[in-house]
């Protein structure tokens, strides 16, 4: 066991080169690092010596790939990629281009981010847990129906309706909750309570639809008739039986998720003013500060493999069946 | 006048010449044309098809440009609905109104005043008649199709269109027939969805977004398809090396969250026809690259999920008896995969497909909202909405665009979904 | 489990009834009732460091805190400067060559002098006990804010502080985007800045974790001090903007021990740097700083004396003099909120959660009313709730500009002036202010703004080549002089001979926000009236500046925001030696305008002191551009705020940024007034919970009637 | 002997009004086996379940009537129906593979009825756990109750199917084909368990099957199922040795053996596997380490001469499928020959070379020796 998860750990060492090597390139090849240099240094009055200056503070004045002044094995380490990557393996994030320390910043973040993925993702899990087993219950019958029509109309409409719809609802109409912002410690609740809500809304459409899907699969295995048989009621088939074995892929779609949870919210953060590491990412793409992309993405891609792990474990603890070979 | 043919235009169309051989060749199969049949059966899914038939009609009609006289490039939407390029107000008006929708200051005797302004291009007295132009030209264009039916029922018998329940079948063509044809004659005389900020009209916005939404969606898969189906095929069927060099592609592009890839390549892209001009001559053109480079990026990072659930089958499949069966029988790889493998997924392909084009139709309205979507330039449901969002925070609101959006965009998302809902229940080998 | 109920329904009642607050106030509660100003920013300000920081957000903030020796008197017109730390304005002396007085004609240096009033001290702050400048490892690791440390002090500002916030200038490494300007005027700067550039990065070597690397010991050739309260400074031959100068944050004093404290290792990895938390003179001291989310000033307890003033030049509203004489700051506490999205603020604004708003082109008509004067007025709604507005003609210009290189739009000669011309007619600016500005600008004649000493308005400054002048009112001559125009340069009907095709005209454009479609199909439309077909090349900011500094843009789109109030500030733009081309891309004359004599007279007019002699100049300068249209001058804005009832003492002055000490807050009518708008609807509550009760209460109802079914087929 | 159960002219249809199950009648007495015979598709098991009220939900009761002592069952109400299931009647399914929940312990799943009827708990629920298993023939109940279904053999799944349906010593027991998926050894012990513990309790059972020998062997009276119709009922005795309805008598005919073994043919072999041997690396460790082998196949020698077929019998895991697979080279072989045509050595052909050789290979190629299992997919 233990060895396996060395294994998979080893394993993650050039899925994450190679994120880096994309990220790099990528963003390289959108903006040199002179154009980095004079979107932070402002557009008045920039001059040439300056630009160098702040390219040399950041290490940007080394060539990307190929450093063809150095000699020998120099002329590929001592590079960007290879200087900035390394770096990035110790967690050392280093400063934004703006000269904050990019390590303080996500952990000042994370706890906003977490506050509203957390209860989102599990008040989201269990409502469409729930309302799949309500409507497994009812299986076949109006009830059935009439939810899955509903899941699919809800599935069909854009996650930004329900954000627009439902700030104007809430916020502006009935005034029940602040259109936007957040404070730290308890009070956060006041803010957190539309997002939270309007991210589970919009996802019971696709979730209650799979995990229908899922559940009438195993309510008709033989397992469920055997427990019909030995006289459970329905709910309780359903309750200990079904939920059980249906949990099983879920699993699957669900603990690889639960990682990424800490980069928060893209979309949500950012319209709802949340100060989380989701609207932190979409500033640093729109105010293309490198620092911070590639740290975030590094730690994105660092995340979603320890949800593989993670998904890895889960399954062996949940499905008596699944043992690491 | 002569024709133009943007990029996309001509992928379109070539997509569209493809599906109609393959389904040729492939509905030439007794089975394979009763499972489709079957899948029409239903009602619901015969309507859905209607729909997204007319969304595709509709964007390829808008995928046929020609260069007038004056050098503009039009296409034969534009043309259908020329009196919408011209009819354009000063700013904001409600659906039917007749006025604008804010006062504005206007010299009157002399003195200074502040009025609502009335449109120039609304004819109140007209609505009754167009209602019942656009119910007579919808009603028998359909009673004419009706009566044609006769002569089609060879068509039928053998058309997936064989056991879709006639009255449904009918109703539906019908249904779509009339709206469009109300749309059109309204609009001569009204904004039927109001005016925009400058004044353009929002109904031509929304048709003109139908093609943006359904390249996107069916583009991004035919970019996508080969790349997935080949790997994932390859991957669970060859297993070894060639599946850890897949599953190592695949894990990498995976682990990168999924915005900040589209929005680095999109802005790599943009880069790219900033410094290369000389692609494009028009507005059109650029946008028009920059709408297939969108295309190209989205299926570039979108196969890696269709590439894992086919690994996972191929897995399956490899396994089965009469692969091995094939095998044992001295059958080639490629032969073994063309013929045993490929065949078996495609239901999981055709499912991800229609899936897909639902998820990509709304991954674009969130893209626009992060800056990384189609040209601003270009209409499309994301950049209505993205516009909707300041105009929901003007007292008194301005819903027409968002609402337009809304149905306009939901009505073919929920359409796919019905579809592909239907097609796996009647595809699921499990069924 | 009804127990649990019972003390939640308690708990609701309590929460219902207690109503301190309505329930969608964004903060904490009482805080409304306090002297607070509530304040959003929409971007996190990158610094707060004085020697880098350049844009306006971070103005905002750290004016408040920092004190340079001037200011802007807050209630004058036109913009003046006063003294803010020293006893009077700066003495001028001008020497010659061997440092002797001279007459200004000769001058080859002049030399400011300041004194320093004796009454000003720091804020507290941990750097001025000299234990708190030798931390331990574990003491900075605990640290969140330089204030969690126990020990506070403080001192008097000496002249030697300014002197040291010159030196840091010149430090290469720490980025000061001014340094280059101003080593053209100090003596000696640029000699200094060489040497302690080397020698600091020689430093940086052998400190590789940091450290305090001290300018004391240096000196700049310059830049002396007489004694704790005299400041000289010396700059080369005479450039009487200088004295604006002396009122930005640039010369912002910054004590030494300041910079000790903050470059102790292992402070910065914890964001504790002089940019993030700055330490001055001024009204207000930053003691919260989350970039991402809040930032709180409170009141400086030892802020030197300073009262509301007590004279306002005529034309401002004397009830802005009702609290003359009172000690300032009026508030305890400036909070900053971070809000990105335009249409929360707005709403939140509405709410009265925010003290002041400017107004988006999209609020604009829920707002804004122009009365049948064509004034700007409030609707009745805004009037009801109370609020006022506020607004001027900002020192700034928005133009569209025509890259003078270009081949075809481009130079001085008749075919490339009369399409300028042309296109300038065409282009309709008043329609484009009242569509997508709502009417808040005012059509551009020439460069210069009003409130720039030279600006003239109409009809003795119109511009003759776009405009007439009729009935006492402005006219756009009619498209058919610029279809004459364009036909006169060579493209009769707008077709361009060589390709028979209608003329492709090329715009760069910025960005891809919502609004942009409309406008870049706006302008569209303009071209096209001439039959030019104009193509849009949307870009990014990077790449758009890129092609900018190279040339190699057609039209582009660009505004100047005034750094002081001199019209060199403004007529520079169009100065050939600032072409950004011939500078190497660092000059801003992104036009590229070249003309031998208006760069004549621009050299002239740049040392003169406001004047008939001055204004001489600037109108033959103006007129040259007019005709030679290297623009099309687009508009000034205007800006337009909006205050609430309970808001005191806000006045537009666009160049002045410390103006937070005059404000103050009537904080009883603003508790009552939020109270009173943001009654929530409850029933809807009670609704939405009936439905999801009945909704379950639906479920266990069919699920007991099918525990009631027996095993034989409903008949 | 007392009537325990009475089914009365039990109808069972598809919603459209097929019919599946026309008409039943038969009666249950205390302590007998009464065995319900027919080929698959005669309504046997959809009989069972309607008694049980468990139809899918395709079918549903269109008549008659169910009296377990003096209690009618299809008037009951649902709740109360979940009170007689498990306790007044159980029943044993098919398939103990998919029968038992395979993410609960088997314990717990036994326990679960007798929480349910019999409201034990803790220490006591335990000991009768333990007991129940014991009874039954479980080695070691004490650890086995806390194993996995997938843990245990075919045979012992059976087992604890049983053992929770005798948890609450119900009056009826329904064993639908309980036997028919079990090797035939275990087959016979499983039987013979039945029968023993019916003594015991006292119970009466209704045991569905196809298979005669079964009824034979467990059977006291007989009912034979066509069409959804009950053809004849009699004694088991009479029953085997005088069918009267014709379908019995072609029922009965057909079970018994008519083939006489064929000679084998003396021909040159056309296949011969020498010494062959299939071992499967046991990795371990970081660096994936070989420490052993599973010895699938472990030197095998077989011939197969032309117009031959050889037939490979063994328990499930024994190694035939591997053997299979070996000779057609879907393995690779560890060590030893496969002459074909005895020039041939088929281990050392090139893939390529196999395949012309495949395209006439008469080989014997079974569907059934492969039991397909995917392995867990990872990433």
């Amino acid at each position: 066991m233990i060895a396996y998860l060395i294994r998979r750990l080893l394993y993650a060492l050039p899925i994450l080169l190679g994120v880096n090597l994309i990220t790099f390139a990528l963003f390289f090849m959108v903006n040199t690092p002179d154009d980095m240099a004079r979107i932070h240094l402002g557009a008045k009055q920039t001059t040439a010596e300056m630009i160098q200056a702040w390219k040399a503070a950041r290490g940007y004045d080394k060539p990307l790939f190929y450093n063809p002044a150095a000699d020998g094995v120099a002329a590929l380490t001592d590079t960007l990629f290879v200087q900035e990557s390394l770096k990035l393996f110790t967690f050392d994030f280093g400063l934004s281009d703006s000269g904050r320390d990019i390590v303080a910043d996500i952990r000042q973040r994370m706890g906003p981010s977490l506050a509203l993925a957390v209860p989102t993702f599990l008040l989201g899990l269990w409502v469409n847990i729930t309302l799949a087993l309500a409507v497994v219950l009812f299986r076949y019958t109006a009830v059935d129906r009439m939810a899955l029509v509903a899941a699919v109309v809800m599935m069909s409409i854009s996650g930004l309706f329900y954000i627009i719809g439902g700030q104007v609802l809430f916020s502006k109409v009935l005034h029940w909750v602040p259109i936007s912002g957040y404070q730290p410690g308890v009070e956060a609740w006041k803010f957190l309570i539309l997002p939270v809500l309007i991210g589970v809304v919009s996802g019971i459409g696709s979730g209650l639809r799979w995990y229908r899907t899922l559940f009438l699969e195993e309510v008709n295995k033989d397992y469920v008739r055997t427990a019909r048989a030995k006289g459970l009621s329905e709910w309780r088939t359903l309750g200990r039986h079904v939920l059980r074995n249906g949990l099983l892929p879920i699993l699957t779609g669900v603990v690889v998720v639960i990682p990424t949870l800490f980069m928060g919210s893209l979309v949500m953060e950012s319209f709802f003013g949340i100060p989380g590491l989701g609207s932190y990412t979409i500033e640093a793409i729109q105010g293309q500060d490198f620092a911070i992309v590639k740290a975030m993405v590094f730690l994105g891609a660092v995340l979603y493999i320890i949800g593989l792990l993670l998904t890895d474990i889960a399954y062996a603890w949940a499905d008596p069946r699944v043992r690491f070979q | 006048m002569s024709l133009v043919v943007l990029w996309t235009d001509a992928l379109v169309w070539l997509l569209v010449v493809m599906l109609t051989l393959w389904s040729r060749v492939a509905l030439r199969d007794r089975l394979v044309r009763e499972r489709w049949q079957q899948v029409f059966a239903s009602g619901m899914a015969t309507a859905s098809a209607l729909v997204l038939l007319a969304y595709v009609s509709i964007a390829l009609l808008d995928s046929l440009h020609f260069r007038l006289a004056d050098g503009q490039v039009r296409s034969v939407l534009d043309l259908l609905f020329s009196h919408l390029l011209v009819q354009t107000e000063r700013t904001y008006s409600a659906p039917f109104a007749t006025i604008e929708y804010v006062k504005s200051v206007v010299q009157q005797n002399g003195t200074l005043q502040q009025v609502y302004q009335p449109l120039h291009h609304v004819r109140p007295d007209q609505f009754w008649p167009d209602v019942v132009w656009g119910l007579v030209t919808g009603l028998s264009v359909t009673g004419v199709l009706w009566l044609l039916r006769q002569r089609f029922s060879r068509f039928f018998a053998n058309s997936i269109f064989a056991r879709a329940p006639r009255r449904t079948f009918w109703f539906t063509l019908g249904l779509i027939v009339t709206m469009l044809s109300l749309m059109w004659w309204l609009s001569r005389d009204f904004h039927v969805f109001g005016t925009d900020k400058v004044g353009n009209d929002v109904l031509y916005q929304t048709l003109k977004s139908i093609r943006t939404g359904v390249l996107i969606g069916t583009l991004t898969t035919l970019l996508m398809l080969p790349l997935a189906v080949s790997l994932g095929v390859m991957a669970g069927y060859f297993k070894g090396w060639v599946d850890d060099l897949i599953q190592y592609l695949y894990t990498t592009l995976n682990s990168i969250p999924g915005v900040l890839l589209i929005a680095a390549a999109v802005l790599v892209m943009q880069g790219m026809l900033e410094t290369n001009p000389h692609w494009f001559g028009s507005v059109e053109e650029r946008a028009d690259l920059r709408l297939l480079f969108l295309t190209l990026i989205l299926g570039l990072t979108s196969w890696t999920g269709l590439a894992r659930l086919l690994r996972a089958e191929a897995l399956k499949l490899s396994q089965v008896e009469y692969v091995t069966a094939a095998r044992a029988l001295g059958a080639g790889h490629g032969r073994i995969l063309l013929r045993h493998i490929v065949p078996n997924v495609m239901h999981l392909v055709l499912i991800a497909v229609v899936l897909d084009f639902s998820a990509l139709v709304l991954a674009e309205a969130i893209l626009s909202y992060v800056g990384v979507g189609v040209d601003p330039t270009m209409n499309s449901w994301g950049n209505m909405i993205n516009a909707a969002r300041l105009e929901m925070a003007r007292e008194p609101v301005v819903w027409w665009s968002l609402t337009a959006a809304f149905i306009f965009m939901s009505i073919v998302v929920l359409a796919a979904n019905l579809l592909s809902d239907r097609i796996q229940q009647v595809f699921n080998p499990r069924n | 489990m009804m127990r649990v109920m019972r003390w939640m329904l308690i708990g609701l009642v309590l929460w219902l009834s207690g109503c301190q607050q309505p329930w969608n106030s964004p903060y904490p509660a009482g805080l409304s009732g306090e002297a607070v100003i509530f304040r959003a920013f929409s971007a996190p300000p990158k610094h707060l460091d004085p020697v880098v920081s350049y844009s306006a957000n971070e103005w905002g903030i750290i004016s408040q805190v920092y004190e340079p020796p001037l200011q802007y008197a807050y209630l004058q017109q036109p913009y003046a400067l006063e003294p803010l730390t020293l006893t009077a304005m700066p003495q001028v002396r001008y020497l010659d060559a061997q440092g002797k007085p001279t007459n200004p004609e000769q001058a080859v240096y002049s030399e400011y002098v300041l004194s320093l009033r004796q009454d000003v001290r720091y804020q507290p702050h941990p750097a001025f006990i000299a234990d708190n400048r030798r931390l331990t490892q574990a003491q900075i690791e605990a640290l969140e804010t330089p204030y969690d440390l126990p020990k506070h002090g403080s001192r008097l500002l000496r002249a030697q502080d300014y002197a040291y916030a010159i030196k840091r200038m010149g430090v290469r490494a720490y980025q000061s985007p001014v340094l280059d300007v101003l080593a053209q005027h100090i003596v000696g700067l640029r000699e200094y800045a060489k040497k302690v550039s080397q020698d600091f990065e020689k430093w940086k070597e052998n400190h590789p974790n940091g450290g305090f690397f001290d300018l004391r010991p240096y000196t700049i050739e310059g830049v002396r001090t007489l004694d704790e309260h005299t400041l000289i400074i010396r700059i080369k031959g005479r450039y009487p903007q200088f004295l604006y100068w002396l009122s930005m944050n640039f010369f912002a004093p910054i004590p030494w021990e300041v910079d000790a404290f903050y470059s102790q290792a292992g402070m910065k990895a914890k964001n504790l740097t002089l940019d993030q938390w700055p330490v001055g003179t001024g009204p207000f001291m930053l003691v919260e700083n989350n970039p991402n989310f809040r930032m709180r000033l409170i009141r400086n307890p030892n802020y030197h004396a300073d009262t509301y003033p007590c004279k306002a030049s005529p034309g401002i509203p004397q009830g802005l003099l009702a609290d003359c004489g009172r000690p300032l700051p009026q508030v305890e506490t400036v909070l900053y909120t971070l809000e990105k999205e335009n249409i929360p603020y707005w709403n939140k604004f509405l709410q009265g959660y925010y003290d002041a708003s400017g107004v988006s082109s999209d609020a604009f008509d829920q707002a804004v009313q122009l009365s049948s004067t064509g004034d700007i007025g409030l609707t009745p709604a805004m009037r009801e709730k109370g609020i006022r507005f506020l607004g001027g003609v900002q020192p700034t210009i928005i133009y569209f500009g025509f890259n003078m290189l270009d081949p075809v739009i481009g130079g001085l000669d008749d075919k490339g002036r009369k399409l300028r011309q042309a296109i300038s007619i065409a282009v309709n600016m008043e329609e484009y202010i009242s569509i997508f500005l709502n009417g808040r600008g005012v059509v551009a004649q020439g460069p210069l703004p009003p409130g720039i000493f030279g600006y003239e308005s109409p009809p003795q400054g119109l511009n003759p080549v776009i405009y007439r002048w009729e009935n006492g009112h402005l006219v756009r001559k009619p498209l058919t002089v610029a279809r004459q125009l364009l036909a006169e340069a060579g493209y009769p009907g707008g077709i361009d001979p060589n390709t028979g095709q209608p003329l492709k005209l090329y715009f760069e454009a910025v960005g891809s926000g919502p609004d942009d479609q409309a406008r870049l199909a706006w302008l569209r439309k303009q071209f096209a009236q001439l039959g030019i077909d104009l193509v849009i090349r949307a870009t990014d900011y990077n790449r758009f500046q890129d092609k900018m500094r190279q040339g190699q843009g057609q039209i582009f789109m660009w505004g100047w925001n005034a750094d002081y109030p001199d019209p060199e500030n403004f007529l520079f733009l169009l100065y050939g030696k600032n072409g950004v081309v011939a500078s190497g891309g660092s000059g801003v004359n992104y036009a590229n305008y070249h003309n031998p004599a208006y760069d004549r007279l621009f050299e002239q007019m740049q040392t003169l002191p406001n004047g008939p002699e001055r204004q001489a100049l600037i109108q033959r300068m103006v007129h040259l551009v007019q005709q030679d249209a290297p623009w099309i001058f687009g508009f000034y804005p205007r800006s337009l705020a909006l205050v609430h009832s309970w808001y005191h003492n806000a006045w537009p002055n666009m160049m002045a940024n410390n103006t937070t000490k005059y404000l103050r807050v009537d904080t009883q009518l603003r508790v009552r007034k939020q109270m009173e708008w943001n009654r929530p609807v409850v029933w809807v509550l009670w609704l939405v919970a009936a439905l999801l009760l009945s909704a379950v209460a639906g479920g266990v109802w069919l699920y007991r009637r099918r525990q009631a079914q027996t095993g034989r087929a409903a008949p | 002997m007392a009537e325990i159960l009475r089914v009365e002219n039990l109808s069972v249809a598809l919603r459209d009004g097929t019919e599946i199950v026309r008409e039943v009648d038969f009666t249950l007495r205390a302590g007998e086996v009464f065995a319900l015979v027919g080929e698959s598709g005669s309504g046997k098991s959809v009989t069972a379940l309607a008694l049980m009220r468990l139809l899918p939900a395709a079918l549903r009761i269109t008549g008659g009537a169910v009296h377990l002592q003096e209690t009618e069952l299809l008037s009951l109400p649902e709740a109360q129906m979940q009170r007689v299931r498990g306790r007044r009647m159980a029943m044993i399914f098919q398939e103990p593979m998919t029968a038992l929940n395979p993410v609960m312990r088997v314990g717990a799943q036994i326990a679960e009825v007798l929480k349910l009827h019999l409201g034990l708990k803790g220490r006591a629920l335990r000991q009768r756990v333990i007991a129940l298993l014991d009874e039954v023939g479980i080695p070691d109940p004490h650890i086995r109750m806390d194993w996995y279904p997938h843990q245990l053999s075919g045979g012992q799944r059976q087992r604890v199917m049983i053992a929770m349906a005798l948890a609450c010593e119900p009056e009826v027991l329904i064993a639908d084909e309980p036997t028919t998926a079990l090797d035939v050894t275990i087959q016979a012990q499983i039987l013979q368990q039945l029968k023993r513990l019916q003594q015991r309790h006292g119970m009466a059972i209704l045991f569905i099957t196809h298979d005669m020998g079964v009824v034979a062997e467990i059977a006291d009276r007989v009912a034979v199922m066509y069409q959804g119709q009950i053809v004849e009922q009699a004694d088991t005795r009479y029953f085997l040795t005088a069918p009267k309805h014709p379908y019995t008598q072609r029922l009965i005919s057909n079970a018994l053996p008519q083939k006489a073994l064929k000679p084998a043919p003396k021909n040159q072999p056309l296949l011969q596997a020498k010494n062959v041997r299939v071992w499967f690396a046991q990795r371990k460790g970081l660096l994936q380490r070989t420490i052993g082998h599973t010895k699938a196949v472990d030197g095998v020698d077989l011939t197969i001469r032309p117009g031959e077929t050889v037939a490979l019998v063994g328990e499930s895991g024994s190694g035939k499928s591997t053997l299979g697979m070996a000779i057609l080279r879907l393995l690779a072989l560890t060590e030893g020959q496969l002459l074909f045509d005895e020039t041939v050595d088929l281990a050392t052909l090139s893939e390529r070379q196999l395949r012309p050789l495949a395209q006439g290979d008469s080989g014997d190629f079974s569907g059934s020796l492969f039991g397909a299992q995917p392995p867990y997919d990872h990433w």
